[in-house]
């Protein structure tokens, strides 16, 4: 295994992401690499298309807001229970971002194509939906099984870099997502993955009959980063809950453009940079 | 009237969703996942709930497309959608208003919406505002139509729509809403004032009925601790079951 | 939960296989249920469709030796190490067993179609191998997002039964089948789950961190008996290794008409149906 | 000859798997297994190799669906396919012999040959018996084709076919076979009178490279004990590694 498989801190592993790479992310919850966001914002990178799994938050809403991003993709981007997601409204009212809005299927099934090596996977649903007038990417067919049968195709979707954060790897490589499984599609469907971890652990969690049905085997995993608590304010699946208090400052903070910057200023830069 | 509004929702709901076999729920649905917990409470067990992002109540281990997949392979009775706008024809806008892509006012998205809302027989729609603004002609963007042409592979659509005053069912074969009841306090000039599409109506317009002492007992007991786990602030508020301590930083 | 969702025995769970069904089994080794097997040809069905996840051995050479199978759908049926089946190569002379020969990526394929409620899934590979010529059902079209792109789609296959052996299941009806992760799939496509464990567990499977990645949850699963080393020859994932030996004994005794006929005596009615 | 024909088999294959990032293997081939092994730490442990049913190298937590999925991701650089019959256009039949479907002799079946032989950029076909009967002009059933017209997706296919007497690399564009040399004590004319299918040859065929003694110590020392894992019987026969007791009973 490369000697460089973990990379010495957050910052080392991010500095991996180019301009104008496709990244992809999963939804709150579920792995989000908010420590890895923010060294990703203390650094230069832009022109993101942010493709979210199937959904974002707080993640989308300060890249958008920090004006890194030049195209969302995307079945939501919402701050869920504390409101809709301010930066990326006023982006999206000023025109500073392309939209491709899409249904959360759709995002599963373009990653599922390319994680099968797949030009597209068919989809039921959508046709009439506004969704396919502003998709030209996607294609309705005739069913070849049917007769008179309407499917539309979603092409292959193969991200440049899937970022996530997960609980433990071991140093094969291997990543334990646990439930959440998007993650490891993620993986399979793009060219470079970086995983953020909570904790290395010493032993082989490929060869743990109850690990290696949750774990990411290291074949598809470029390069790990340790980051305690690095979802946070975000939770983790079966670790802990999201930081309720601090996504209400958010929110309040993000409605207006000068208090988006005072909290990138506060939480991104500035003293949290040191200690990250 | 005994009964909050909340529980008269609630209550409603629950009836709808009778018969069915497995009901699935958002995580930020609180009227229609209490609704569901009663239903199933109701059931004898024997329907299925699940809560989107619940632990307790999600059933999934392969990601987030399982619910989808689930969803497509007829396992899933029941599910609710919400709309910035609902219009008459039952389509649903969850991305904003004005003209896409530049809406000014911009919601979240489309969710799981343009495909769930084909899939799963029994969708009810929930808004609880009911208004010009909410209940429209013609939406602005359709996420999710509520009808489609015979040809296309639709097992699923719109079954009902509940809103803080009134009961609607969907006539398929028409694509129009019908009236079937207003809540009680609530009158049918009163919604149709507040409705923005036109809808049909039997002669005489039966009020919604109320929860039975029984049933009431039922949510705001058992119940009420049930819907404590996926909704703890909704829980206390409504049927003052203390919320467990949430705490965390970084 | 239903209170009928453990059987009381094997013979019980079995008794829900109807004859004609489409019956879905995994490949050796990956929760072959051998027990559940034996009980069903003590049972009087027969006219099966054999749907190998995505090959079999002795499992399918004993229902087709046995007369029970008029399709055998799969990749590959062999002993493996211990040789080709011989019950699949006299029914195969005799014309016995319709064919539908596949490839493991078409068997995964159509499955995985059932399992997303789509028409059909589209393959890479296949265009010029003779399984095309003898497969009507798969057809070939343009891609749509290609130019003179020719690709094969495979039809949606929904099993009336999948059945396979497990480790663990709970009282709700979760399953843990860890790394055999096609069962999760046979399950999710199939009409029907029927499933023997090596024991029941008194706590919720799906509540356990460590065990709910690896564990198909009690929706998809019809009804469960409970098997120990259910499996047997065969082996079980991360619990026992194949019995070797007993594997050797059926390869030479299976050789002829004679000797199959003497271990169906032997080892699944007589003495053994009274075991087991 | 110091080097006995499975070392010599093992240590040109291993030649052949230079510069692979990921060689996959299945679970009933030794000699390709213990060449993959010593291509790795030739490769000072930077090439990953799978052996298809072995819990020590196998990285796959996906189910057997994984390996294609991974295949078709491009990330197999090289894997093996043998063949009953394999014709002079690297077509390989797994399937049997004579008239399908009933065949006098059937084999096992395809299994992933149809898909793997387009996907996986270097294919190595390994068959021992060097015969009439398993080399053939044409085989009865095409489980997986050797070339495919121009505009069929293949970014894998045939690379090179070894068998006990000698090694053949396939031409893509004349969709022929090319001797490249013979093993030590055989012959051209031998491989030609047992050779069913023509094939191309340089003017003076070269001798295969026997293994030069580090090479051999490493594969009978470092080698033979991680060979053991997945084939002990392969080890205890060949390298005289001692099998660890394997019992079970009902």
């Amino acid at each position: 295994m490369d000697a460089a498989l973990i990379a010495g801190s957050v910052q080392e592993l991010v500095a991996a992401i180019p301009d104008g790479a496709l990244l992809c992310v999963p939804r709150d919850g579920s792995g989000v690499a908010m420590a890895a966001t923010r060294a990703l914002l203390r650094g230069g990178v832009g022109n993101l298309h942010l493709l979210a799994v199937p959904s974002s938050g707080i993640q989308a809403d300060l890249l958008i807001g920090a004006g890194r991003v030049a195209v969302v993709e995307a079945a939501g981007i919402t701050l869920g229970e504390y409101g809709l997601a301010p930066a990326f409204n006023r982006a999206v009212r000023g025109a500073r971002v392309r939209l491709l809005d899409a249904t959360c299927p759709a995002i599963h099934a373009s990653l599922q194509a390319a994680e099968k090596g797949l030009p597209f996977m068919p989809l039921r649903g959508l046709i009439g939906s506004d969704l396919v007038r502003h998709r030209p990417d996607w294609r309705q067919i005739d069913n070849p099984f049917g007769q008179d049968d309407p499917i539309v195709l979603l092409p292959a979707c193969r991200p440049d870099i899937s970022l996530f954060h997960a609980a433990l790897a071991d140093r094969q490589g291997n990543v334990w997502v646990g439930r959440d499984r998007e993650c490891m599609t993620m993986a399979h469907a793009a060219k470079t993955t970086l995983v953020t971890v909570e904790e290395i652990v010493e032993f082989d969690l490929m060869a743990d009959a109850r690990y290696a049905p949750g774990t990411l085997p290291g074949l598809y995993v470029e390069r790990i980063a340790v980051a305690s608590r690095g979802a946070w304010p975000l939770g983790l699946t079966d670790r802990y809950p999201p930081d309720g208090e601090h996504l209400r400052l958010y929110a309040r903070a993000a409605a207006s453009e000068e208090g988006f910057a005072r909290y990138l200023e506060e939480q991104v830069h500035g003293r949290r940079a040191a200690a990250e | 009237m005994d009964a909050s509004t909340e529980e008269l929702l609630i209550v409603t709901i629950a009836r709808l969703l009778h018969g069915c076999r497995h009901v699935a729920v958002g995580a930020l649905s609180p009227i229609p996942g209490s609704a569901a917990l009663l239903a199933r409470r109701q059931s004898g067990g024997r329907m299925r709930v699940s809560v989107l992002g619940s632990r307790q109540w999600s059933p999934w281990s392969n990601g987030g497309v399982e619910l989808f997949d689930c969803a497509g392979q007829g396992r899933m009775d029941a599910f609710f959608l919400s709309g910035g706008q609902i219009d008459g024809q039952a389509n649903v806008n969850l991305v904003g208003v004005g003209d896409y892509p530049t809406q000014q006012v911009r919601w979240s998205g489309s969710f799981g919406s343009a495909y769930l809302y084909f899939v799963v027989p029994k969708v009810i729609l929930f808004r609880e505002e009911h208004s010009r603004r909410t209940l429209v002609e013609k939406v602005d963007f359709i996420s999710a139509p509520g009808s489609s042409p015979a040809n296309v592979y639709r097992p699923g659509g719109p079954y009902a729509l509940i809103t803080s005053r009134c009961l609607f069912h969907f006539d398929k074969h028409r694509a129009r809403f019908r009236l079937t009841s207003v809540h009680p306090g609530h009158e049918v000039a009163e919604v149709r004032d507040n409705t923005g599409f036109d809808f049909d109506l039997p002669e005489a317009v039966p009020v919604t009925a109320e929860p039975d002492p029984g049933t009431l007992a039922l949510l705001r007991g058992e119940i009420a601790g049930q819907v404590a786990d996926p909704y703890p602030q909704f829980a206390e508020r409504l049927f003052g079951v203390p919320a467990a301590g949430r705490a965390a930083a970084p």
